[in-house]
């Protein structure tokens, strides 16, 4: 097995795949879209609660592949309490660095967030840790247009 | 065994350590096949039809000589009955755009089985649609996963113009019992369009026995290159319908006002044909009957079944069809809690080339109950290593996932 | 001169003696194009898209790096506006039966010319036909053989559709002014469909300097093999078009319900595309680019002047072009009282392939008076001695029928 | 240039297609048939004047090749005074020989018709060579149909 592929499953990801977080009820729900991709069937539910400006609580309900449901299940963990403006940008950086669109510097991203960098490597698997990223995007925008 | 035509595959040639198991999606192709129609286009290319030349007149020969050489391969003596195509899928479509947009009604009826390939699928269901006719899709048997006859008996009515049904599923490798198929039809006035895309490259076919309306295939999935379909109409229907698309070659006369249509298959043929496919498709069929259908499909089964009982040793694998069932090299499975997608990178990174996904037959996944399944599909050109390096990437992958 | 790519061609190595004037039915393939095409199958063959393997992959780049290349070829930055189709007459076919069928209506009008090739002619008749909308055919000037812009003037209309107008003509070889006709088009919101499948060839084109809204070429008249074709597409064309074909590799999403697609071009792409026939056309424009089309454009209007000349020499042989008209290898003419289908075939005779006929193009060839004619086309492969046979050939079938 | 060819267009064949026989009205039209060969443009007009089950008259004007041209004036003056019997006889047997289908001895046949051998090795002309003879043939026809 090459250590690309060993990259890409790291344990951080397959506990996040076995054990994906934040799949829950929201009390209030303020911006929701869902994803999917035609390629694996991966299928991301996203809602948002939010207040002032501010991401309160998501869910993220991922019925996928490895990659996307830690994708998105990572993505959870670290929305949660940011601006939706602070996640407009990190969304977008996101995407920008899984796609190889422009050097990133990822250093200072959380850990469980660089762990997702080992799909770099398998070109065709890039759109299943996209679709929570896209996704998400998307609530975003419908919740902006709505107001 | 058929170990010794391995070696006229370039492919596994000059990927070494490669085992190629996705021969369902498309097949390798022999050196023979791509000898032939090189040697086409170094020695007697040009453009067929009207060219009163010599170089033409072979070239015309050439492609003329496929369509009588593909009409026998499938038990037909009239090779005007075949229409060139680029694929399976576009010969569907030519069929539901042309006979169907003519006899299909408000009201009226198209029966498909759920476990249609969606080349077989969705032309139907758009022209359904197109029509305000309805669909009606006929299940499989949950526990055999054969195709249910009597749901097939209580569906078809005195409205149902097209029974569309494959021959073999792309998926699970069952295979319908088309002449009951056809005579069934044929009792209720309807029309049979047999998708034998995958039934093709791993059984006999003679049309003769079941005399279908329609029936195509695609040269790919049958040592051909890509790009190269075929289509078998009844000279009747065909002499019938309308063409599908218009332009040279398959016109008798033009004027600003009016254009009048040349016979089948021309009238079907616009424009300049792949001549190269029909060339490949010819040499393949020279190739798969040398050494043999029963052979080739002898061989297949046996390294499916094989894989199937090692698959099944492990454990944690689920295996859909009965081992008793296997008459083909198409292997359908899963690992539980593992997506297919992930088993398929982990096996795609050792080199072993299997296919994940709903494999463009999302109905029938649906009706099993899965988001998607791993394919391994065996060919002539697999050996008993391919299966042992297929059962090590499974336990790698259980391996990487911790299971 | 070009005499040193002469080699490159096998055919032509291969059958000494051969005086090929034929290419604007079908072009020769250079040897690099057939080994590119080879080694692919050789090396890198699998179906594409969805394979999670390494070979799936290469083959999926190979296919979309010769759309990037395309693109660039026809000078859009946009490969997603092309479309892989079997030939220009389905890229033609394509857009009548998809936006064609959506924007025309009763009442409606659509724009040809009368010297459109059959496949930019009769899809649009038939169209009209359907639709009870207006063909209206737009002449040429009798002298000069270019299209008639005072008639195309006069002609639309704010209920015009289409203006559908080949880049150059496969009789005459006359190139009509696109930037114009595109300027006028827009002008009265009609869209336009250009058939560069006899211009790029020859001539170097680059969209961005007219922004047709449709455009169309075959692969085997520029060097590639036969059985592909491209339609370009405006980008907003495409997303609100429907799709064509359905099946398989073009769909978002099959329930048994409803159906949604996939974004352009994949929407158009039903089933198993000619992966081959896409990287010999992208071999084909290294090639063709490498000698420089301005170079094989000025090579071959010299050697059809050269037989232009000695023609007119000779007497009894009718020339429709104007020498100083000449700036392409294409060189229509007849003999007085002996029936182009006898001198073509009088020339094979002695290998010299012409073309003898209506050239599916009957509305132009009765515009002209003619039954018929005979077409000799020269490429970047010929040469002057080539030019010294056909006028050989044309004194001996004088000779022949005592003339 | 090879001796097929010469034997295609012999001086016989030639002076037939310069010289196209019954080419004219009749007074009194009892069948006739338009054919066209789309390869060559070729077109054909036949008519028959018939009378007791003979043809009494018969018109055959030719656009076309020198093929088709020559063949259509052979047959128009070997068909006249025929019966209508024996024309669709001979006819049916020059389509056969023309398309190489069976061994046909023609040495019994008028050396005009005799002349035509030459298309045969010329596939692709043979269809013009043809065109009067299926054009006449279908002209009977449909008088027959027609009684
Ligand atoms: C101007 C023009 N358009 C369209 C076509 C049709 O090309 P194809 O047969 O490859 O579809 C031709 C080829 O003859 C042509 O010359
Ligand atoms: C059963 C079946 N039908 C149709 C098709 C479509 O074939 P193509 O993509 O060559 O049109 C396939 C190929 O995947 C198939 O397996």
């Amino acid at each position: 097995m090459t250590t690309q592929l060993d990259n890409m499953y790291r344990d951080l990801i397959l506990d996040h795949y076995e054990h994906p977080r934040n799949c829950h009820e929201l009390s209030n729900v303020n911006s929701s879209e869902e994803g999917f991709n035609p390629l694996c069937g991966d299928h991301v539910d996203i809602n948002f609660e939010q207040k002032d400006g501010k991401i309160t609580d998501i869910s993220v309900c991922t019925k996928g592949c490895a990659i996307c449901t830690a994708s998105g299940s990572i993505m959870s963990d670290i929305l949660k309490g940011h601006s939706v403006e602070e996640t407009d940008r990190l969304v977008k950086e996101v995407k920008a660095y899984l796609k190889g669109e422009r050097d990133i510097e990822i250093s200072n991203w959380p850990p469980s967030l660089q762990a997702l960098s080992g799909v770099r490597k398998f070109p065709i698997r890039i759109k299943c840790a996209l679709l929570p990223w896209t996704t998400a995007e998307l609530a975003l925008q419908n919740q902006t247009k709505q107001k | 065994m058929l170990e010794r035509f391995r070696k006229d595959f370039p492919v596994l040639e000059n990927n070494p350590g490669l085992t190629y198991l996705d021969s369902a999606a498309s097949t390798q192709k022999p050196a023979v096949v791509l000898e032939k129609m090189d040697h086409f286009y170094r020695f007697d290319y040009a453009n067929i039809h009207r060219g009163l030349y010599n170089l033409s007149e072979r070239a015309t020969a050439s492609y003329e000589a496929a369509r009588t050489r593909i009409a026998e391969f499938i038990g037909t003596a009239v090779p005007e009955s075949l229409v060139f195509t680029r694929n399976a899928t576009e010969s569907l479509n030519l069929i539901a755009a042309t006979i169907g947009e003519q006899i299909v009604h408000k009201g009226d009826e198209i029966i498909v089985s759920v476990m249609e390939h969606h080349a077989n699928f969705v032309p139907w269901q758009q022209l359904a649609a197109r029509k305000d006719a309805k669909l009606k899709v006929v299940g499989i048997d949950r526990k055999t996963l054969e195709l249910d006859m009597a749901a097939l008996e209580s569906a078809i009515t005195g409205k149902t113009r097209f029974v569309c049904c494959t021959m073999a599923s792309n998926v699970l490798g069952t295979t319908p019992n088309v002449a009951k198929i056809s005579k069934l039809a044929k009792k209720h006035g309807a029309l049979t369009v047999f998708d034998a895309a995958q039934f093709v490259p791993h059984h006999k076919l003679d049309i003769s026995t079941f005399d279908p309306d329609f029936l195509v295939l695609s040269g790919h999935k049958m040592l051909a290159v890509d790009g190269f379909g075929v289509l078998y109409g009844k000279p009747e229907h065909l002499a019938a319908m309308p063409p599908y698309m218009t332009g040279g070659d398959m016109i008798e006369n033009v004027t600003i006002e009016k254009t009048t249509y040349s016979e089948p298959p021309q009238k079907f043929e616009a424009g300049t044909p792949f001549m190269g496919g029909a060339i490949s498709l010819h040499a393949a069929i020279d190739y798969l009957e040398n050494i043999g259908l029963d052979r080739i499909q002898e061989h297949e089964s046996a390294l499916a079944k094989l894989a199937d009982e090692k698959l099944r040793a492990i454990g944690k694998v689920k295996l859909y069809r009965k081992p008793e069932h296997i008459h083909n090299g198409i292997l359908p499975f899963n690992i539980e809690g593992i997506h297919p997608h992930d088993v398929a990178t982990i096996l795609g990174d050792m080199d072993i080339c299997v296919r994940a996904g709903h494999h463009c037959a999302q109905p029938l996944i649906h009706f099993m109950g899965e988001m998607a399944m791993v394919r391994a599909s065996f060919y002539l050109y697999n050996t008993e290593k391919d299966v042992d390096r297929l059962i090590a990437g499974i336990q790698k992958t259980l391996e990487v996932f911790h299971k």
